[in-house]
């Protein structure tokens, strides 16, 4: 490992400690990792918007005509600072306001209302269609020759007896159809009784309290699952900052974390002996 | 026992935190390697894809994501650039994802080092170009053009294994590993789709339910979901890697998690009376 | 002296390509093969072979025999230098016209005056003789049967025609399966002019690409599955050009466009007669038509419910988590403790913002009269600035207006963890009496919600993040869900356009109900209709009920 | 002047929202020019809302440094962050790969610095989906105890081990050829009746965002504007 990399491992892992101290408590190290975490994110978007924005979009733009009106708009924006003419600053509101107002319209038209409702739309009770009635027909037959053919132990049997029976379950009104159907049953009632809780000019009485209870009821099986779902998620990102953390504990890496770790142990440490520490609020 | 809940239920929360950095971190420094583990058929099928490619078939990585999804995402690309050094196949690695430009390169360096790979020969790192779908519309029509030079700045010319490898469909499979857009679904309509280019991926576990429909579609020979999919491909390979521990760990985590529910709740339920009525 | 004069090309050509090494040793032509010459009457062989190198020094002859032993005969002598297979003014279509492929038409068996000819139906092997200075390679031999090609029955409803709804770079066209549809290969054609060249721009075999593909709604487009489509956008000669003038977009006379189908089965072959065709821009996308409707009532619906709205009063039912707002303002008043309230961290386009906005307003009224202090943490400048202005108005309307700090809205960063860690410190050192969760949020709502629970807070939620509501509902006392965000505004300040919003949102929810309900039924009916369906050419799946395009996003 | 501060705004808005709220509508190239444009500009007004914002921030904290208000030292430490990671950009020049391909500064800052911080504060949510779980999960009616129950299957179900259990030594994979596996139950429950609620919330939110846009649009909603004349 280079120098660099090793002044960087160094530097990483301490601001992984310091950040993680929070969880103890308020302490210096985090109030340390918070404010140059601010700086640093701040600087960085100045980079980016010099970078990625102002040369190639303004400095650099091919036809200055088109760029001056949002320059306009961006110094109107900075009136803000001048209270006698912030007035002006609502003309660029109204030009950003009304850009996301119009951009919105249409798109959650297509994206959630057109494209929910296409999926929703489903046969609640299915029959199985004529061509599947076919397949079932011939995969009977075919199992009956070979049996007849072969025996009932041969392996060809068996697998025809396999294939007859996945025929069978699309064929006729089967289990699995019937599963699938309560499937879209339940799916189509949750969305049902859903939007119905969200009926904000009756008052939730009679049959309109019995759907929207209903209704209740799907919106906390979503959210118990969504959450337990994202556990997952989160322990993964939190294995990974471990194992960063590990990783940088070992000689090559000069044994960045247990000393970052000892030094702000003995801080805080000789904080609280001193009853510097009651300074910070713990929680 | 009433006042062991009691106390349980007004437990610091600082205990439980404890509780979650000790079960994500002994796996860290020991592997359980819980059994259970079984490659979903998507992973399989990907697995199998692979296996079946012959020597020295080209394959073109994608690595669509920046820091904050690399948890999940770079282990499994980890698995896939390891499963083609393997296979002695021709690798070439990009991203369109500026913020991953630099991970990227690290998985497929080390990766390669490992396996011992010559760079030019057997693997290329051609970094990050910006313009998103104009990227891969573009490599459909020449690679060379879209990217003049590799991430080193050597120009394309002069890496041998570049001078067959032109156009998009000049590689036997694909693969998107994406943590939004510009990503997998991207390369499936503006790439694969167009070009006719066999097509795998993976992605984080939020996407995993919308990236369902081109398995289920059959436009993706095969897919990894989240760190769970990759510790399933680890697992094919036979290795036990960063994802199979952190699968250790989530388990752990997540037995964590639902035992102290359960707990909370006896306590609840044994604390809820009021004293002396049975 | 031809002898000598190779090697001293060779060198010449080495010479001046510096180190590049001299092409190879010619070896015998690459790829020879005789088929059967399609789309005429008989009599006739085609033969084609890969160029070679040094190809314009050669000389090449095509011997005949009846069997593969032989007895070989000349029956064709060629020119390196032409007989191209992309001269040969063949029929464009699956016959392609590679300028590197040598071809020849073979109608003889020998090279003489009185000699047999091609015989339909008799097999005779053909093998190729290349003559390069003194070198002779000969081909292996292989064999070639001629046959009729009666003519293809010509393809009924042969139509070509501009691409509706697209930026005019698009031609659409159709055509009517036959009977051996599965057997033929269709080839569009186009052609600067009538008289041509013709290339082809498209192709597909039969049984593939009907008019349903096209997925266009049935108002825009016909869905016969008898009847082929395709859609043409560009050709050898180039992407089709929009009528209009790139510089100023406005139309502009383009080139007109020559098109024509060829249909080809088993060596036969039918040719459309061609058609011309100009693509055009159009101003309206069709395809969208469902949902300008949608847009245009609903807009409607919304301005006259708000006219309503402000005549009378209207219902609204009570929203629980709201409450608990007073009970917050009270709380904090008592404690002498401020309050935390977040407006998300989208930008002031974003919905959810507006409403958070807006309930701001009404909270910071409370604030005022009760003389309390509220503190903004903002994450987007502009929301900043429009919160202040909010913030200031509700002091005003209040009476407070020497109450209003300025700085009581606040910028922190826009980075998302930058402003969740400022903002988590702040609650731990200053500890709220209340916070409140307004607008949209991504992963920080679990890391700003659970801190604010440990410092004691009572925190209310509001959100349309669907994907952070579980941790909102989790961690704070109360939360508003998706749309209750939008009602809160209209509940707690009961002002007429925003409970008549409220009352055309209502609106809308009942159509799309009712299109919910009345869909499923169709598709339910369709499904057990079309099952019954036993002939599998007329087979149909319920999603193609006409019914059904009316809630396709396009 | 009136006009300039309450109508012109108003007016601005409606030609800018309807503008592109047809865009969408009209296939043309010019149409799709004149969307690219506005979000072109969109972008660079942005770019000024965000000095806006930082404005703010150096306000505040040079008024701590100046008043030297306790603390004052750490918003010091803002100004540092601030000038560090500037001055590494400028540097490098804005790019993340120096021409002659290494990591340029910018890089290195980018990787040690921003990501650790970005990283650690989105891990502290590892603990956090802990504490709150154990603090709010309650069976104390029927919803949450719903809640709860589904909160569990999926946690649960997710491990891979659980399915060994679930599968291997109790032997439940399939019913009468329905799949229920550990993965299978968790899918179901999460494409089923969460998807149900979730598409149920999403209707309701689209309404209320697309009444709102056309409400700003329309200028009936005007409080973006603040108050006073």
């Amino acid at each position: 490992m280079s120098f660099g990399d090793i002044a960087g491992l160094w530097l990483a892992t301490g601001l992984t400690l310091f950040l993680f101290s929070f969880l103890y408590r308020d302490n210096p190290f985090y109030k340390l990792g918070e404010h140059l975490y601010l700086g640093v994110t701040i600087g960085y978007m100045l980079v980016k918007l010099v970078y990625e924005t102002w040369i190639p979009k303004v400095w650099n733009a091919e036809n200055y005509a088109l760029v001056i009106p949002p320059v306009i708009i961006g110094f109107l924006l900075l009136t803000r600072f001048v209270p006698k003419v912030s007035w002006l600053s609502r003309w660029s509101f109204a030009f950003i306001i009304g850009y996301g107002s119009g951009l919105a319209i249409p798109a959650t038209f297509t994206s959630i209302i057109l494209k929910q409702a296409e999926a929703t739309t489903r046969p609640l009770v299915t029959v199985p269609t004529a061509a599947e009635q076919k397949a079932l027909e011939a995969a009977e037959k075919t199992l009956a020759d070979t049996r007849a053919a072969r025996g009932n132990e041969a392996p060809e049997t068996r697998a025809a007896e396999k294939a007859a029976l996945s025929a069978r379950r699309s064929g006729t009104y089967s289990w699995v159809r019937a599963y699938a159907d309560v499937t879209t049953i339940i799916l189509f009632l949750g969305v049902f009784s859903v939007l119905f809780y969200f009926f904000f000019s009756i008052e939730h009485k009679g049959p309109v309290r019995i759907f929207s209870r209903v209704g209740v009821l799907f919106l906390m099986i979503y959210f118990g699952a969504s959450y337990g779902y994202t556990v997952m998620g989160r322990f993964a990102l939190l294995y990974d900052r471990l194992l960063d953390v590990r990783k940088a504990s070992g000689g090559d890496a000069w044994f960045a974390t247990p000393i970052i770790l000892v030094l702000m142990i003995g801080v805080l440490v000789w904080r609280h002996r001193t009853g510097k520490a009651s300074e910070e609020p713990s929680h | 026992m009433r006042e062991l809940f009691e106390k349980l239920l007004k437990m610091d929360r600082r205990w439980i935190f404890l509780l979650v950095g000790i079960a994500l971190m002994v796996p860290i420094l020991k592997p359980l390697k819980l059994p259970g583990l079984k490659a979903s058929t998507p992973v399989q099928d990907l697995y199998t894809y692979i296996e079946g490619l012959p020597e020295g078939s080209k394959v073109l990585i994608s690595f669509d994501f920046d820091p904050a999804s690399k948890p999940e995402l770079e282990p499994m690309g980890a698995a896939i650039v390891r499963h083609c050094m393997r296979k002695k196949l021709k690798v070439v690695a990009m991203t369109l994802w500026v913020t991953g430009a630099s991970l990227a390169q690290r998985v497929v360096e080390s990766e390669a080092t490992a396996a011992g790979a010559k760079y030019g020969e057997d693997y290329v790192y051609l970094g990050w170009k910006p313009g998103n779908v104009a990227v891969i519309t573009g490599m459909r029509e020449d690679i060379h053009v879209v990217f003049p030079k590799d991430s080193k700045q050597t120009d394309l010319s002069k890496i041998p294994m570049m001078q067959d490898i032109r156009r998009l469909r000049d590689f036997d499979l694909a693969f998107s590993f994406a943590a939004g857009s510009p990503g997998l679904d991207t390369w499936i309509a503006y790439g694969a789709d167009k070009e006719k280019v066999k097509m795998g991926g993976g992605s984080t576990a939020v996407n995993v339910p919308s990236m369902a429909v081109f398995v289920q579609s059959g436009q993706l020979v095969g897919f990894i979901g989240a760190l769970r999919g990759a510790a399933e491909y680890e697992l094919l390979m036979n290795f036990s890697g960063t994802a199979t521990r952190g699968m250790d760990g989530i388990a752990l985590g997540s037995y964590l998690v639902a035992a102290l529910i359960i707990l909370a709740n006896i306590g609840y339920w044994l604390t809820r009376k009021p004293k002396g009525v049975a | 002296m031809r002898i000598a004069a190779v090697p001293l090309t060779v060198l010449l050509a080495t010479a001046a390509l510096g180190q590049e090494a001299a092409p190879p040793v010619p070896e015998a032509p690459k790829k020879f093969a005789v088929v059967d010459f399609p789309f005429d009457g008989g009599g006739a062989l085609a033969a084609t072979w890969e160029k070679m190198p040094y190809d314009d020094r050669v000389s090449y002859v095509i011997l005949s025999a009846p069997a593969k032993e032989g007895p070989w005969t000349a029956c064709l002598t060629v020119k390196g230098t032409e007989g191209w297979k992309s001269e040969a003014g063949l029929p464009p279509g699956g016959w392609g016209g590679e300028k590197d492929v040598h071809y020849a038409k073979i109608t003889k068996l020998a090279d003489a005056g009185m000699a047999p000819v091609v015989e339909d139906g008799r097999e005779t092997w053909f093998r190729i003789r290349a003559t390069l200075d003194d070198k002779v390679l000969e081909s292996e031999p292989v064999a070639a049967t001629s046959s009729k090609n009666p003519p293809l029955a010509a393809v009924a409803e042969v139509k070509f025609e501009d691409f509706t709804s697209d930026n005019g770079s698009a031609v659409a066209a159709t055509w009517r399966a036959g009977p051996d549809d599965e057997k033929t290969t269709y080839y569009v054609l186009v052609a600067a002019s009538e008289n041509g060249p013709w290339a082809v721009a498209e192709s597909t075999p039969g049984g593939e690409n009907f008019m349903p593909d096209a997925g266009l709604p049935f108002w825009l487009w016909g869905r016969d599955k008898d009847v082929h489509f395709l859609k043409i956008t560009k050709s050898p000669l180039g992407p089709l050009q929009p009528n209009e003038d790139p510089a100023t977009h406005t139309r502009a006379p383009t080139p007109d466009w020559w098109f024509r189908l060829v249909a080809e089965s088993g060596g036969s072959r039918w040719e459309s007669a061609p058609v011309k065709l100009r693509p055009e821009w159009n101003v309206f996308d069709w395809a969208k038509l469902n949902k300008f409707f949608y847009m245009i009532g609903f807009a409607a619906v919304c301005l006259v419910v708000i006219r309503i709205a402000r005549g009378r009063h209207l219902f609204i039912r009570r929203i629980p988590g709201l409450d608990a707002v007073d009970e917050a303002v009270g709380r904090a008043t008592e404690m002498g403790k401020p309050i935390y309230y977040l407006t998300g961290r989208n930008s002031m386009t974003d919905v959810s913002t507006v409403a958070a906005t807006l309930i701001l307003g009404e909270i910071a009224k409370k604030v005022a009269t009760y003389d309390t202090q509220i503190k903004v943490p903002h994450t987007d400048a502009i929301v900043m600035a429009v919160c202040q202005e909010i913030t200031r108005e509700a002091y005003i309307t209040a009476g407070r207006p020497d109450a209003f700090r300025e700085d009581s809205n606040f910028f922190v960063t826009d980075d998302q963890f930058g402003y969740t860690a400022a903002v988590d410190g702040m609650m731990v050192r200053e500890k709220p009496a209340a916070c409140f969760y307004m607008g949209y949020y991504y992963a920080e709502a679990l890391l700003l919600a659970e801190t604010g629970a440990s410092t004691g807070a009572i925190q209310v939620a509001g959100t349309d993040a669907d994907h952070q509501l579980p941790f909102f509902v989790t961690a704070c006392d109360y939360t508003l869900i998706g749309e209750e965000l939008y009602a809160a505004g209209a509940y707690l300040s009961r002002e007429p356009v925003l409970v008549g919003t409220l009352r055309a949102q209502d609106v809308g929810k009942a159509v799309i109900l009712a299109g919910l309900l009345i869909l499923t039924v169709v598709a339910t009916i369709a499904q057990w209709v079309s099952a019954s369906e036993t002939d599998p050419k007329k087979a149909w799946s319920w999603q193609e009920v006409w019914i059904f395009d009316l809630v396709r996003g396009n | 002047m009136l006009f300039a501060k309450r109508q012109l705004p108003l007016i601005i808005c409606f030609v800018v929202g309807v503008v592109t709220a047809l865009q969408d509508f009209v296939p043309t190239n010019f149409s799709q020019k004149v969307s690219i444009w506005l979000s072109d500009w969109y972008i660079i007004a942005a770019m000024f809302a965000s000095l806006l914002g930082f404005g703010s921030v150096a306000l505040v904290h040079s008024g701590r440094i100046r008043r030297q208000m306790k603390g004052w030292g750490y918003s010091v430490l803002v100004f540092v962050g601030v000038v560090a990671m500037f001055a590494v950009g400028v540097i490098s020049g804005g790019k993340e790969v120096s021409d002659s391909g290494s990591p340029t500064p910018l890089t290195w800052m980018y990787v040690y610095a921003m990501v650790p911080l970005q990283a650690t504060m989105f891990s502290l949510l590892g603990f956090y989906v802990a504490s709150a779980a154990f603090r709010s999960f309650r069976a104390k009616s029927l919803e949450s105890t719903l809640l709860l129950a589904a909160a569990l299957i999926v946690l649960i179900g997710n491990v891979p081990f659980s399915n060994y259990l679930w599968s291997a030594k109790m032997g439940l994979t399939e019913w009468q050829g329905i799949k229920i596996g550990m993965p299978d139950i968790v899918g179901w429950v999460m494409s089923t009746p969460n998807v149900a609620a979730r598409r149920g919330v999403a209707f309701g939110v689209a309404l209320g965002a697309i009444a709102t846009a056309l409400k700003i649009i329309f200028g009936i909603e005007r409080a973006y504007l603040g108050g006073g004349d």
